[in-house]
């Protein structure tokens, strides 16, 4: 095991990736020289040179046009869009091109892309910088979604995504970066589509994605400690596939569950495993099912109102006892 | 990295009249476009398709002469205005009528529909419905052609309207910047559906004046004279697949209908038609082959040729079945499957 | 009473505001001389001048960046994005702009403004024509949304829509443009975030929105006579704000819901109360709550295939069966 | 509708040099630009302000020169580098301050923070931080100014990384075929974020050689000469005032840190820093205008002036409270709440 970083283990699984596959190439904007804005980029450009890895101008409809271009002529592109409240700039390119060009040809082509971008809130950026789109990449067909909690996924589940034939967003919550965990050494890929039981209890079960999982970590402990409530947690990991099957097992088990999402209320992920829930599970349940989520607003800037709009692990513990009353 | 001196109209300058066999073959080549769009109309006028449908009837010239001077491994990305520019590149018009009537013999089964053939096996990488999409992607197609030192060129065809975009911006920016070998081909029609674009317009020719502002040569050219097409087509695809960039290429051309269906084309001023009307490509070139000497036995024979190979296409597609409902919710995936849990 | 289409409402509605109110104007492309491509803004022009009625060039982001600015100083402009699909390319200056400035700017500004769409399926134009995106918009804090389901409905709430001091995506059902109703004449105003009881039963609750509309109440009447069962069909009417009021009244009172939509499955409007519904009157259920939906696909072009993946009447029929088994 | 007849070189070739009390005026603007922007900086280094924020040092003439020529009514749009430009229409100091530092006393409460300043009644219109989005809504408000007939312009301020989006030329073509009274300002220095801008653009100027693109005049200045930057503002708002239409305006000059907080802006040659130090558009000017015989005394005076303003404005900040929860999810919309449902 080695320890990294979330942020390298980015860099860690592209490197992984383009060493084992020549048509991997990486485009976005300052992810060579600059190594990321966000650092997460560094040493690919000295590893790969800048024919494989490559600074594009501010045209993310370019970057995500050319990725699409060259995926269905034999490449595997990886594009960077900075931060995912930049994918509306872009939005035709992923949601009316990539996402349904396989479907309209009748299977003649296929889209082995990814598109990795920084999501989330957490960071103080105001809330052009902050938002949580995987709700906005769900609700498309065509569209595969993964937004890994910890460093070891981001290995494993980038390079999954790299080597996936279909088009793949993968989400990096930003605040998550400078965590650090254990790796596995050597090539490390984690299958998409399989949820993360991260602890298994009997009271109810908790679902939750990217930053939320470290909080709904947290929230089982205190559930556990200070009122006697075993929950189980499952990191849900990609939102499409989806592993309906993991979560319903423990939702049959447990008869209860609390979604746990950092995107704004409506529509939301939390809300599809909720309907899911409601509808092919509704006999299992035995009480309401919670969704715990930001708010239905834009994030604010200043720190103190920031941490006040996103579910905390606190907000979680309440809203379990309140299912439990 | 740029390119404004002229290289394209160098070339041109110089090119040569076509052989006899080459300029037979871009007569039947605009031919088989009008007489496969006329059909179409009939069709719709039946009621065989639904939808929508956009037809380029008058600017036969600028798909086949590309289509000619394109290899046979090259890439083209075309709009909902694409029929013709799927059938230059060999394309089955039995697939394109079929895609049109929403049968199973269609190109993409009945699941793309008038505005989205493609045929991966012929190069053509598809048709895009939404203004300014594809230029970025032909970018990427050219970009891994790059890549992959093929020598293919992908070719990019648009309207004027496109030009206000900022996906056209965006393209023409990335692709000289990175020197790709795409060569991006503005059908200026005057119209931008039912609204002149001179009225939405800063500049006189949309895409020619704005050339300059990515570093190309501003090249704009008559779009009906297929025999100045298939040499500036010529002149941009040697130019790109010799490593020189992409290109940027106002054709001037017209279209004899309106802009989909619905639309009669009544907001033309009717000395604005007339004169273009004149200028038929198909009519104009086919005179200008008896000028050369060409007798019209030959001539009508490839016009009965085409006729008859347009009849035996409408026929197959009238004869195919619907397509089977199997395939309404197949391949959203690369696995076949549009299945999104376990 | 008024006969009219549902097109001829969307002309009749923009009139009756922009006689009223010299600060409502109007761009989009061949929405003046072309009375637009669907025909519904026509005679627009002839009344109120090329001044308040305005061609625009093919550049979806200038329209409504335009709108945007209009509206944050003294206008209450109206713009039309011709298929929703279209919104994609210009999705920045919905979501990030519009959406959130009166937010960040702590309530400084207000965006009185309307952006009207063709939405939806059943026209076969194929994949990028077709799309129903109400969910996308739903799922966005700070646009309202609407989408009506009658002429009178277009009338009345696109007015209401006008006179909104904020944000309105005003979706017509493009298939539903030749349908004609009864609408009320004079001055016609609904105002939003009502929901409309079309029926009333007592053994199921289905909730439907635009073109779902009549295939529910058509299901409805199937239902009754071939089966006994007795449905209130609610039309929602407006996503944002939602009448969880009357939609709660009507569940608590029949036990069962079954929401009928025609955007794709994951996270659409039909998961949101789908979930509302499963964490808040939970007890009151008397069975799952049943999603009818278009599948997760893009919309094939070919009638037979647009035909066999859109919600039906039969379909729901179906669905409602099922539940009462 | 087009004008590239250099309607603004000659205003600007005529130009005289501005008065002493407009000069003292500009030199205390660029001051107090400079002076909160280090303060800003300080702030960081103390982490009491969080997040992200990016300084517009040594490119104060920009917004100094424009800032001084607007009408009080006009509109100004700038990007999440605009402290300065917000600054210069009137804004409190401690409004400034206090939003960066997510203070109660902020200009937007805490909920907008350092990339978002707006001050409706100053007729700052916001500051935006996707790149390219705010051109658009700047011809919006333009269009408006010129629909109401008020006499207003809007300024919208970016950089040259922006050049390369779409917006960017929807935006000019859309304002030129409308001809609203706006001024696009392009404030080139050099870098989009890491990259140089040279490496990823097609044409040398990234705005002025795209202006005729648009029908625009191509207009080239030295951004840090701040009687320049006043004098061509003067030009460009008077054109837009007389109803002549938009205007494009790429002023050249440089920051003197790194991009954002967490840059320390490395990738710079040493020679180019070095070169554009020697630029810095405070300290020449101070020097100017101590060869047109201002004396010494009045500068230091200003300078001290806006020296006890940064103070002040930082203590206030610092000893404001966070903003209230209560305000965390109000003001969605127009009734002030954010409330979905009923
Ligand atoms: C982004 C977008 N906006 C609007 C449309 C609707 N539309 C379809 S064709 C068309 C006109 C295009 O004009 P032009 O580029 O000149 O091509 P032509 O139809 O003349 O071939 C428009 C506005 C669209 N498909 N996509
Ligand atoms: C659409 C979009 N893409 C990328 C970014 C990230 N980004 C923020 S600033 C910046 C560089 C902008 O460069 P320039 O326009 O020259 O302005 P400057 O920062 O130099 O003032 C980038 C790429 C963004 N904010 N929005
Ligand atoms: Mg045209
Ligand atoms: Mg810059």
């Amino acid at each position: 095991m080695a320890q990294l970083s979330y942020r390298e283990a980015v860099s860690a699984a592209i490197a992984q990736e383009m060493r084992r596959d020549d048509n991997v190439v990486f485009i976005g904007e300052d992810i060579a020289a600059a190594g990321g804005v966000f650092k997460t980029t560094e040493g690919l450009l000295d590893e790969f040179g800048p024919i494989r890895v490559r600074d594009t101008p501010i045209s993310e409809q370019a970057i995500l046009g050319a990725t699409m271009g060259a995926a269905m002529t034999g490449l595997r592109p990886i594009a960077e869009i900075m931060f995912s409240d930049f994918f509306a700039v872009c939005w035709d390119i992923v949601v009316n091109q990539i996402a349904k060009t396989r479907f309209m040809s009748d299977g003649q082509c296929t889209f082995p892309l990814v598109i990795r971008s920084a999501n989330g809130g957490g960071a103080r950026f105001g809330a052009q910088h902050s938002q949580s789109i995987e709700n906005w990449a769900m609700a498309v067909p065509g569209l595969k979604v993964v937004a890994p909690s910890s460093a070891a996924d981001v290995k494993g589940l980038l390079a999954a995504a790299i080597r996936d034939p279909d088009p793949v967003l993968f989400f990096e919550q930003k605040s998550l970066y400078g965590t650090k965990g254990d790796v596995p050494e050597g090539e490390h890929v984690v299958p998409l589509g399989k949820a993360n039981v991260l602890r298994e209890g009997s009271d109810v079960t908790i679902v939750a994605l990217a930053a939320m999982v470290p909080r709904a970590m947290k929230a089982a402990d205190t559930l556990q400690q200070e009122h006697g409530i075993s929950a189980t947690v499952i990191d849900v990991r990609s939102l499409v596939p989806l592993d309906t099957t993991t979560i319903f097992e423990s939702v049959s088990k447990t008869g209860r569950l609390v979604t746990v999402e950092e995107n704004p209320r409506l529509c939301g992920w939390g809300a599809e495993i909720s309907s899911l829930v409601a509808e092919e599970l509704f006999w299992d349940l035995e009480g309401p099912i919670v969704r715990v989520t930001t708010p239905h607003c834009p994030l604010p800037s200043a720190d103190a109102l920031e941490d006040a709009v996103m579910p905390s692990a606190e907000r979680i513990v309440a809203n379990v006892l309140k299912l439990a009353d | 990295m740029n390119d404004s001196n002229g290289q394209i109209a160098a070339a041109i300058a110089q090119a040569t009249t076509p052989d006899t066999e080459t300029r037979l073959e871009l007569y039947r080549s605009m031919q088989a476009c009008r007489m496969m769009e006329q059909r179409a109309y009939d069709l719709f006028m039946q009621n065989l398709i639904k939808g929508t449908s956009h037809l380029a009837l008058g600017q036969e010239a600028v798909a086949a002469g590309f289509g000619a001077a394109m290899r046979k491994d090259d890439y083209s990305f075309c709009t909902y205005r694409g029929h013709n520019h799927t059938l230059v590149r060999g394309v089955s018009m039995t697939g394109i009528l079929g895609e049109l009537m929403g049968r199973e013999c269609g190109l993409l089964s009945g699941k793309g529909g008038s505005m989205h053939l493609m045929s991966m096996e012929h190069g053509v990488l598809g048709s895009y419905a939404i203004i300014g999409a594809h230029m970025p992607i032909a970018a990427g197609a050219a970009w891994s052609a790059q890549y992959r030192k093929s020598g293919q060129v992908a070719v990019c065809f648009f309207g004027d309207g496109t030009t206000n975009i900022g996906a056209f911006h965006e393209s023409l920016n990335f692709a000289a910047i990175w020197s790709l070998p795409v060569v991006y081909v503005c059908e200026n029609n005057l119209y931008m559906e039912y609204t002149p674009i001179s009225q939405v317009t800063a500049v006189e020719n949309p895409a020619a004046d704005r050339a300059s502002a990515h570093g190309l040569e501003p090249v704009l050219i008559d779009g009906n004279d297929v025999d100045l097409v298939f040499a500036t087509a010529n002149a941009a695809l040697d130019k790109a697949r010799s490593g020189d960039g992409p290109s940027l290429i106002e054709v001037q051309t017209y279209r004899h209908g309106g802009h989909s269906r619905a639309d009669p084309g009544k907001y033309r001023p009717d000395e604005e038609v007339a004169a273009w009307m004149k200028r038929d490509p198909v009519v104009t070139y086919r005179q200008r082959l008896l000028d050369a000497g060409i007798d019209a036995a030959s001539l009508d024979t490839i016009d009965a040729e085409v006729a008859a190979r347009v009849d035996k296409a409408e026929e197959t597609a009238r004869n195919s079945a619907p397509p089977s409902l199997d395939i309404a919710e197949t391949d959203l995936w690369a696995d076949g499957s549009s299945s999104w849990r376990n």
